[in-house]
């Protein structure tokens, strides 16, 4: 008897992983143990527009581990400065740190320079930060949007490390659905790869680029379990940056 | 022994019962460093939310419509399964596993016939009732189930709730894949089981009404639909009585996207391929064959 | 021990958590949970906030201490609840006197919120986790302060999130359930009582490592408090628990 | 005072050995931002008042690190003269050789402290250093019940009135005053040139 | 896969309290309700008392599934044998029977039984078929994840020659103080007292236990 | 604060004349063996306000004469009387700024001593502590002694009471029934020892200092004064606390009208 005591302690108590159904992972035979792992997928859904001379970024509100849903109402967006805004998915612990040393260091950049910090200085300063930590790095699917120096929209998507790239055509996706958010982008907006209509995409005004953000969530809200219950959507103008939330479903 | 011990190894001893050996190579593909680690193809799952409850005079059973693979595959999915005319099943786990697992027993056509046991199973349902003349009872699609179930040792991946009217009364059942079961008035399945449970720990009561259980089965699923992950969309419920069962097929719909999207105002070529989006890079007509035809006046 | 600023201002430079030196030496730390609590239910409620945990301290499967309290009261506002290895928990109680101190020898009349005992806490996960070396709890941090209700919770990792209701461990698969279901604003103390014991039954119900002897807590204007453990009522009697196979007589034996 | 010739670039000594382009920009800089709800007026060595504003603007966005929260004034400013005692003590360090004027905005309320080289530490309902710092106390202790019970607009007249001393022996203009104010609701903010404006023209300025 | 004597993953556990005791004229069975996966108690009130035959009960603990399947096949067995030898089986042959199959297939199994019943020759009996198969007859047995916190408490406390309702609360008590320290057990007890006169069940609810953590 | 400065070519008093050079440093004997350097520190606390340490019936209390040089200083301005931990608290009078490190040397000794034992720190292990800290500021070249003196309560778990433990500049400390230091501690003594300690409660002592300290500033009874004190009491629960400022306020005007009318009689007498 004493084996089957014995072989109680040692089991995962994560009961999501052993309930019938979902739990049975044919696949697999690793022993279930405790291993600490520093890391957690929390979902999140990252996506940017850039305009002749704005920026809308939209991020949704689902903190989810697992199966579970954590919180249907957490702040996946850092408004930087007046005109920088950083979403994240990944690792939501790595992403509020990353966030506060960010948030830190533009304070400190404005004691010392006496201007805000640009969104290309953002842009690189978060490259940095992620290299920074190269050997074990923040879980941070990050994008970054704003005006650049000239006022116009700026996007970028970085790795987890740091890399990071402007992108050409305006408009960038990350974290958990942005490979079904992305082809929904290119298919809107993309000028490169496109076999035809090359110059007669439309240029979206800022609320039509809005509204195109809410209808791809509600649209990868239905393939993507993870992304879901709302949106913060921020659209940055020279005059400043305006918040909004978009309900989603919360299945 | 030395004899012994060399013909064990170079002879793997097999005393009966089904082979595993494929899975164990499995297995090491999974685990071994070579090309094919992590690329096993992945099955859908029913991700899910199942449950079932006794009420006066019957069973109501209850599904999430939500199936996931390495996206949402289905949002509108079945998992209610006809067994007999008096028995359904819902199927929680590999969804390959659970549709095939019940209607190898529920009807003729045996999907899962090899050399094993299918000898065992192929006295389905039907065929009993053919033999008998007599409605099928719950406890033998059960038996049927676990059967199935254990000699597969878990490896079909099938976690049931099973429910039923029968000569002897409702009954309801929870089949595990490792081939268990338990006789309950409430029982969940799935991802979403837990969420479900807490709706039954908070408001089951003896001698329920039909409509009590039916609301009671759907506030189950709605909590999987809402709080499980793998679990979402739709509701359906099926209610078995002695004389009729009523499939209620997506009998809530929470997760209606209409009201959403109508509340977006999209700019009108979003979303819209115009003609020529897809290059014609070379237009090339060949007439293979003319058909004619010719219409004969028959006379009357 | 290190001091809570100590320990943080590692944590600010962000400097020895760089590098794989931490991550490579695993075997320095203990990275499971041995003596352990389940799940800790809370929830903001008319008059502030309300929190319950069960009693039992596990040990492996053995229930072998059967009145562990893991809820605590600091400061002059706040609650801590905690789920996961006691010896952590008790190591975040000795952090949490230390604030307690430091405010009472600065004098000042101010004590620390219970939003910032919340974001230290979880700093001070985040930054065990970083060293490889965890605290292995769910926190759960409440309290009324300025007029407000304020209920946050970490986790062994740093995750950190504010909350109307919470539910760890266990809790989270059984009871947020309950909650997201029944939860409203502005209950009255009764409504929320009785709810935290629905949670609470349930939790009894399901899960294996509890015990039905479980304190409640509460944060109000009047203060943080925690009450002396209590049993909850539980149901055993529905007719096919008591005779399981009643009704039929199937000829086996399920 | 004629330092004109002397005074076009940092490289050049003036006859009584002062470089005038370093002071004057050290004069724009008396004011300074530590965070939201704390700022400082500083008196003497102007590198000394840069350290220790460097050092507590650390402090104060560790706190908030730490604890998402503003520093609490008081217990920030007794860390501060914990700098300054320190320096006391030791033969081989000297003394900060600078005071500072230290105002706060905390849940309890606007604090003012002051910081001297000593170490020592006070906390004021009003108060003034620097060179001309005699007269401005003088006014203040002279209309203390006032400043007590002023609204922000009236507390400027106040600052800039005290400036100029009881017997108004020097006008405050534009161009040589500058006011930071920081509350409820109001992050630390430097009123300078024309932000002045109006609280000058309501002075008859 | 797994290692033998253990559960794979997913299995359901019946992480149990079993126990019976031989009285004078019968037997007493007794198990607590708890079937659990992982942590989370997937049945709060199962029936571990299984019968096998009409004087005949086994208390299963270990693998839901295993024991769920073995006691099938034993009673299966068990009935035809009966017919074959025209009278209630010994309760020996039972397990015999159980023991045959936990020995012979003891690397895939997880089960631990204990055999109790009544039968003329040798009245009330208690037969343990531990993990591996071994078969050992004992005035009284424990078993399951639970027994470890009660063998001091039972020796300390059984005695020969109980009366039916002497052995009835040790049973009950025995059992709730296995049922509180294992968080693997809990929930009801029931209970099964088999005699010359066939088989009487009790249930003891939940929040009636004679012990519980205080 | 030097007596004396260095001319360039030898050390000179402040007139020019030739300078003592035995108290430049504690690492300096005189030739009659005093350390000048720790006396000049006592000076420092003999021209700060009076510190009155009593430990009564009930408990102890310690009061402190906290002059306000300026009206535009807030009463709660450089607090004298300082808790160092929930069970003990120190005051001193001396060289102001010197206090802060003291005090927070002090809760530093009590947090790391709880962290370590588990237990409240014994008040005269607190004492001995905070004594060795001043004395290590006597015996280097490098540094000056805090002119501080320092009274320190805490309550002691093993016996269940209160000690009163003062430390002076050289770091010497000794437990204490009454005590008295800063300016006319002489007289305070006086009064000091005219009180039934064993009988008198601390909310009864604190008028009794508040009188004291009126009595014996009777020079300079113009200039402004806070009366501060802080005890530990079974009222408390034996825990230290600042005494709430409408007590404090009370005795104040208490010690002030019974020193008003005892003045009136010595007038009386006079007459």
């Amino acid at each position: 008897m004493a084996s089957i005591a014995s072989s109680e302690g040692d089991r995962t108590l994560d009961p999501a992983m052993q309930v019938g159904g979902a739990g049975v992972d044919v696949a697999s035979s690793t022993p279930l143990q405790h291993r600490f792992s520093p890391y957690s997928w929390n979902g999140g859904t990252v996506l940017a527009v850039a305009g002749k001379d704005y920026c809308v970024v939209a991020t949704d509100k689902r903190l989810a581990e697992g199966y579970s849903i954590l919180s249907r109402k957490i702040d996946r967006a850092l408004q930087l400065t007046d005109k920088t805004v950083i979403a994240c998915g990944g690792s939501h612990n790595d992403v509020e740190a990353l966030y506060n040393h960010l948030k830190l260091r533009a304070v400190m950049y404005k004691y010392n320079h006496e201007e805000d910090l640009s969104t290309i200085g953002a842009a690189q300063l978060l490259s940095n930060t992620l290299y920074y930590k190269r050997f074990f790095p923040y879980y941070a699917l990050a994008v970054i949007a704003g005006l650049d120096d000239d006022g116009v929209g700026y996007v970028a998507g970085y790795d987890a490390v740091g890399s990071y790239l402007r992108s050409r055509d305006g408009y960038t996706a990350n974290g958990s659905a942005a490979a079904i958010a992305m082809p929904i982008l290119d298919n809107a907006l993309g000028k490169v790869g496109v076999s035809s209509g090359l110059d007669e995409k439309p240029e979206y005004s800022i609320a039509d680029t809005i509204e195109m953000l809410k209808d791809i969530f509600v649209t990868v809200g239905e393939r993507d379990i993870l992304c879901g219950d709302a949106v913060d959507i921020y659209a940055i103008t020279a005059t400043g940056t305006e918040h909004e939330v978009f309900e989603l479903k919360a299945d | 022994m030395v004899e012994e011990n060399r013909a064990d190894k170079s002879f793997p001893h097999v005393d009966g019962g089904f082979n595993f050996e494929n899975f164990k190579r499995n297995v090491s593909f999974m685990n071994s460093d070579s090309g094919i680690k992590g690329t096993m193809p992945k099955a859908w799952k029913t991700g899910t939310t199942i449950v079932g409850v006794v009420f006066d005079g019957g069973v109501a059973l209850a599904a999430d419509t939500r199936a996931t693979g390495n996206v949402i595959v289905d949002k509108n999915c079945e998992k209610i399964h006809y067994i007999a005319p008096n028995i359904y099943c819902c199927g929680a786990g590999t969804a390959a596993d659970t549709e095939m697992t019940v209607s190898s027993i529920s009807i003729l056509q045996e999907p899962l016939r090899d050399t094993h046991d299918t000898g065992q199973i192929s006295s389905q349902l039907e065929l009993l009732r053919l033999n008998t003349a007599k409605s099928s009872r719950v406890v033998t699609a059960m038996t049927m189930l676990k059967r199935h179930l254990f000699n597969y040792q878990g490896h079909v991946s099938a976690a049931l709730v099973l429910g039923g009217v029968d000569a002897t009364g409702p009954h309801l059942y929870t089949v595990y894949p490792h081939g268990s079961t338990d006789k309950l008035p409430y029982v969940t399945m799935g991802s979403g089981s837990l969420a479900a449970m807490s709706v039954f720990e908070t408001s089951y009561k003896d001698n329920l009404t039909e409509q009590e259980a039916i609301d009671l089965v759907a506030e189950a699923i709605k909590a999987g639909i809402f709080n499980d992950l793998g679990s979402g969309s739709n509701v359906d419920v099926c209610i078995i009585t002695k004389d009729k069962v009523d499939m209620k097929r997506n009998f809530i719909t929470p997760n209606d996207q209409g009201p959403l999207r109508a509340s977006i105002s999209k700019p009108a070529t979003f979303g819209y391929f115009p003609p020529g989006t897809t290059k014609v890079v070379s237009t090339d007509i060949e007439t293979f064959a003319t058909v004619t035809t010719d219409v004969e006046m028959l006379e009357a | 021990m290190a001091t809570v600023s100590q320990t943080l201002a590692c944590a600010a430079s962000g400097a020895d958590v760089s590098a794989g030196r931490s991550a490579a030496d695993p075997h320095k730390h203990t990275t499971s949970p041995i003596v352990t609590g389940t799940s800790v239910v809370a929830l903001k409620y008319k008059d502030g906030v309300m929190m319950a945990a069960d009693t039992l301290g596990s040990y492996g499967s053995l229930s072998r201490f059967t009145d562990l309290r893991r809820i605590v009261t600091t400061g002059g506002y706040t609650l801590v609840g905690a789920d996961g290895d006691y010896s952590d928990f008790q190591y975040v109680q000795d952090i949490l006197k230390e604030l307690e101190v430091e405010d009472a020898c600065v004098a000042d009349g101010i004590t620390h919120s219970p939003k910032e005992i919340w974001c230290c806490m979880a700093r001070i996960l985040y930054h065990r986790r970083s060293k490889m070396n965890p605290l292995w709890n769910n926190l759960v941090i409440a309290g009324f302060h300025e007029g407000e209700a304020f209920l946050g919770t970490t986790d062994k990792i740093g995750t950190s999130y504010e909350c109307d209701f919470v539910a760890t461990g266990m809790g989270l698969h059984m009871a947020m359930p309950i909650l997201r279901r029944h939860w409203k604003p502005n209950m009255s103390e009764s409504e929320a009582r009785e709810l935290l014991e629905s949670c609470m039954r349930t939790l009894f119900y399901r899960d294996c490592r509890t015990i039905n002897k479980i304190t409640f807590a509460s944060a109000t204007k009047k203060g943080p408090s925690v009450d002396e453990p209590v049993e909850v009522s539980t149901e055993w009697s529905y007719q096919s628990f008591v005779d399981p196979k009643a009704g039929s007589d199937t000829g086996g034996s399920w | 005072m004629n330092r004109n010739q002397y005074d076009t670039d940092v490289s050049t000594w003036s006859p009584q050995g002062k470089l005038h382009q370093v002071e004057y920009a050290m004069e724009s800089k008396k004011l300074f931002k530590v965070d939201d709800h704390i700022g400082i007026g500083v008196a003497g060595l102007t590198a000394d008042a840069r350290s220790l504003a460097t050092y507590m603007r650390t402090e104060c966005l560790n706190h908030r690190f730490q604890f998402n929260s503003p520093i609490i004034t008081g217990r920030l400013v007794s860390d501060l003269a914990d700098k300054h005692q320190a320096r006391t003590q030791a033969s081989w360090k000297r003394p900060y050789g600078v005071g500072l004027l230290v105002g706060g905005f905390d849940r309890d309320g606007p604090h003012l402290y002051q910081t001297c080289p000593s170490g020592n530490l006070y906390e004021y309902k009003a108060m003034a250093i620097g060179s001309r710092a005699q007269s401005a106390k003088t006014y203040m202790e002279k209309h203390l019940a006032s400043i007590e019970s002023a609204d922000l607009e009236t507390l400027v007249i106040h600052a800039l009135k005290a400036l100029e001393g009881p017997a108004n022996d020097k006008d405050v203009s534009m161009e040589n005053a500058s006011v930071s104010v920081l509350g409820k609701g109001q992050p630390f903010q430097i009123l300078e040139g024309d932000d002045l404006k109006p609280f000058l023209d309501q002075m008859g300025r | 896969m797994s290692p033998p004597g253990t559960l794979k993953k997913g299995e359901v556990d019946l992480g149990t309290s079993i126990m019976a005791v031989s009285f004078g004229s019968g037997v007493i069975v007794g198990a607590d309700s708890r079937t659990s996966t992982g942590s989370y108690i997937a049945n709060r009130v199962s029936d571990k008392l299984t019968p096998v035959h009409d004087y005949v009960y086994c208390c299963r603990s270990g693998s839901a599934a295993d024991t769920q399947a073995i006691s099938d096949i034993v009673r299966t067995q068990l009935g035809n044998h009966a017919v074959e030898l025209g009278r209630a089986p010994a309760v020996k042959t039972a397990a015999k029977l159980f023991q045959r199959y936990c020995y012979e297939y003891k690397d895939r199994l997880m089960a631990g039984i204990i055999c109790a019943g009544f039968d003329p020759v040798e009245g009330g009996t208690v037969y343990s078929i531990p993990l591996g198969g071994a078969m050992i007859k004992q005035p009284f047995a424990i078993g399951g994840s639970g027994s470890t916190y009660i063998y001091a408490y039972c020796d300390a406390n059984y005695r020969e020659n109980m009366t039916r309702d002497e052995a009835h609360t040790f049973v009950k008590k025995a059992l709730a103080h296995a049922m509180a320290r294992d968080g693997s057990s809990g929930g009801v007890i029931r209970t099964a007292i088999i005699d010359e006169n066939g088989v009487e069940r009790f249930f003891t609810p939940g929040n009636e236990l004679p012990f519980t953590l205080q | 604060m030097l007596p004396v400065e260095w001319s360039g070519e030898e050390w000179t008093g402040l007139d020019g004349a030739p300078g003592i050079v035995y108290d430049l440093g504690c690492n300096i004997y005189s030739p009659d063996g005093r350390v000048f350097q720790i006396e000049y520190a006592a000076k420092a606390v003999e021209n700060s306000g009076a510190l009155i340490g009593l430990k009564c019936k009930d408990g102890v209390i310690i009061g402190a004469e906290k002059l306000m040089p300026s009206r535009l200083l807030m009463e709660s301005s450089g607090r004298r009387v300082h808790p160092v931990g929930m069970h003990a608290g120190i005051a001193f009078t001396g060289y102001a700024a010197d206090g802060r490190p003291v005090v927070n040397a002090a809760r530093q000794e009590v947090e790391n001593y709880h962290d370590y034992y588990g237990v409240d720190m014994p008040p005269h292990t607190l004492a001995e502590r905070l004594g060795h800290y001043f004395h290590a500021y006597t015996t280097y070249g490098g540094y000056r002694p805090f002119g501080l003196t320092t009274m320190v309560t805490s309550f002691d778990e093993v016996t269940q009471e209160p000690f009163l433990h003062m430390i002076d500049p050289s770091g010497t400390q000794f437990r204490f029934h009454g005590a008295a230091a800063g300016k006319s501690k002489q007289a305070a003594k006086t009064e000091i020892e005219k009180l039934n300690l064993k009988a008198l409660t601390c909310a009864e002592a604190l008028k009794r200092i508040s009188l004291i300290i009126h009595t014996i500033r009777e020079e300079e009874k113009d200039k402004p004064f806070v009366l501060e004190a802080g005890w530990i009491t079974a009222d408390t629960d034996w825990k230290f606390q600042l005494v709430p400022k409408n007590l404090r306020d009370e005795a104040f005007e208490w010690g002030k009208a019974e020193f008003d009318k005892m003045d009136d009689d010595d007038d009386d007498d006079e007459d």
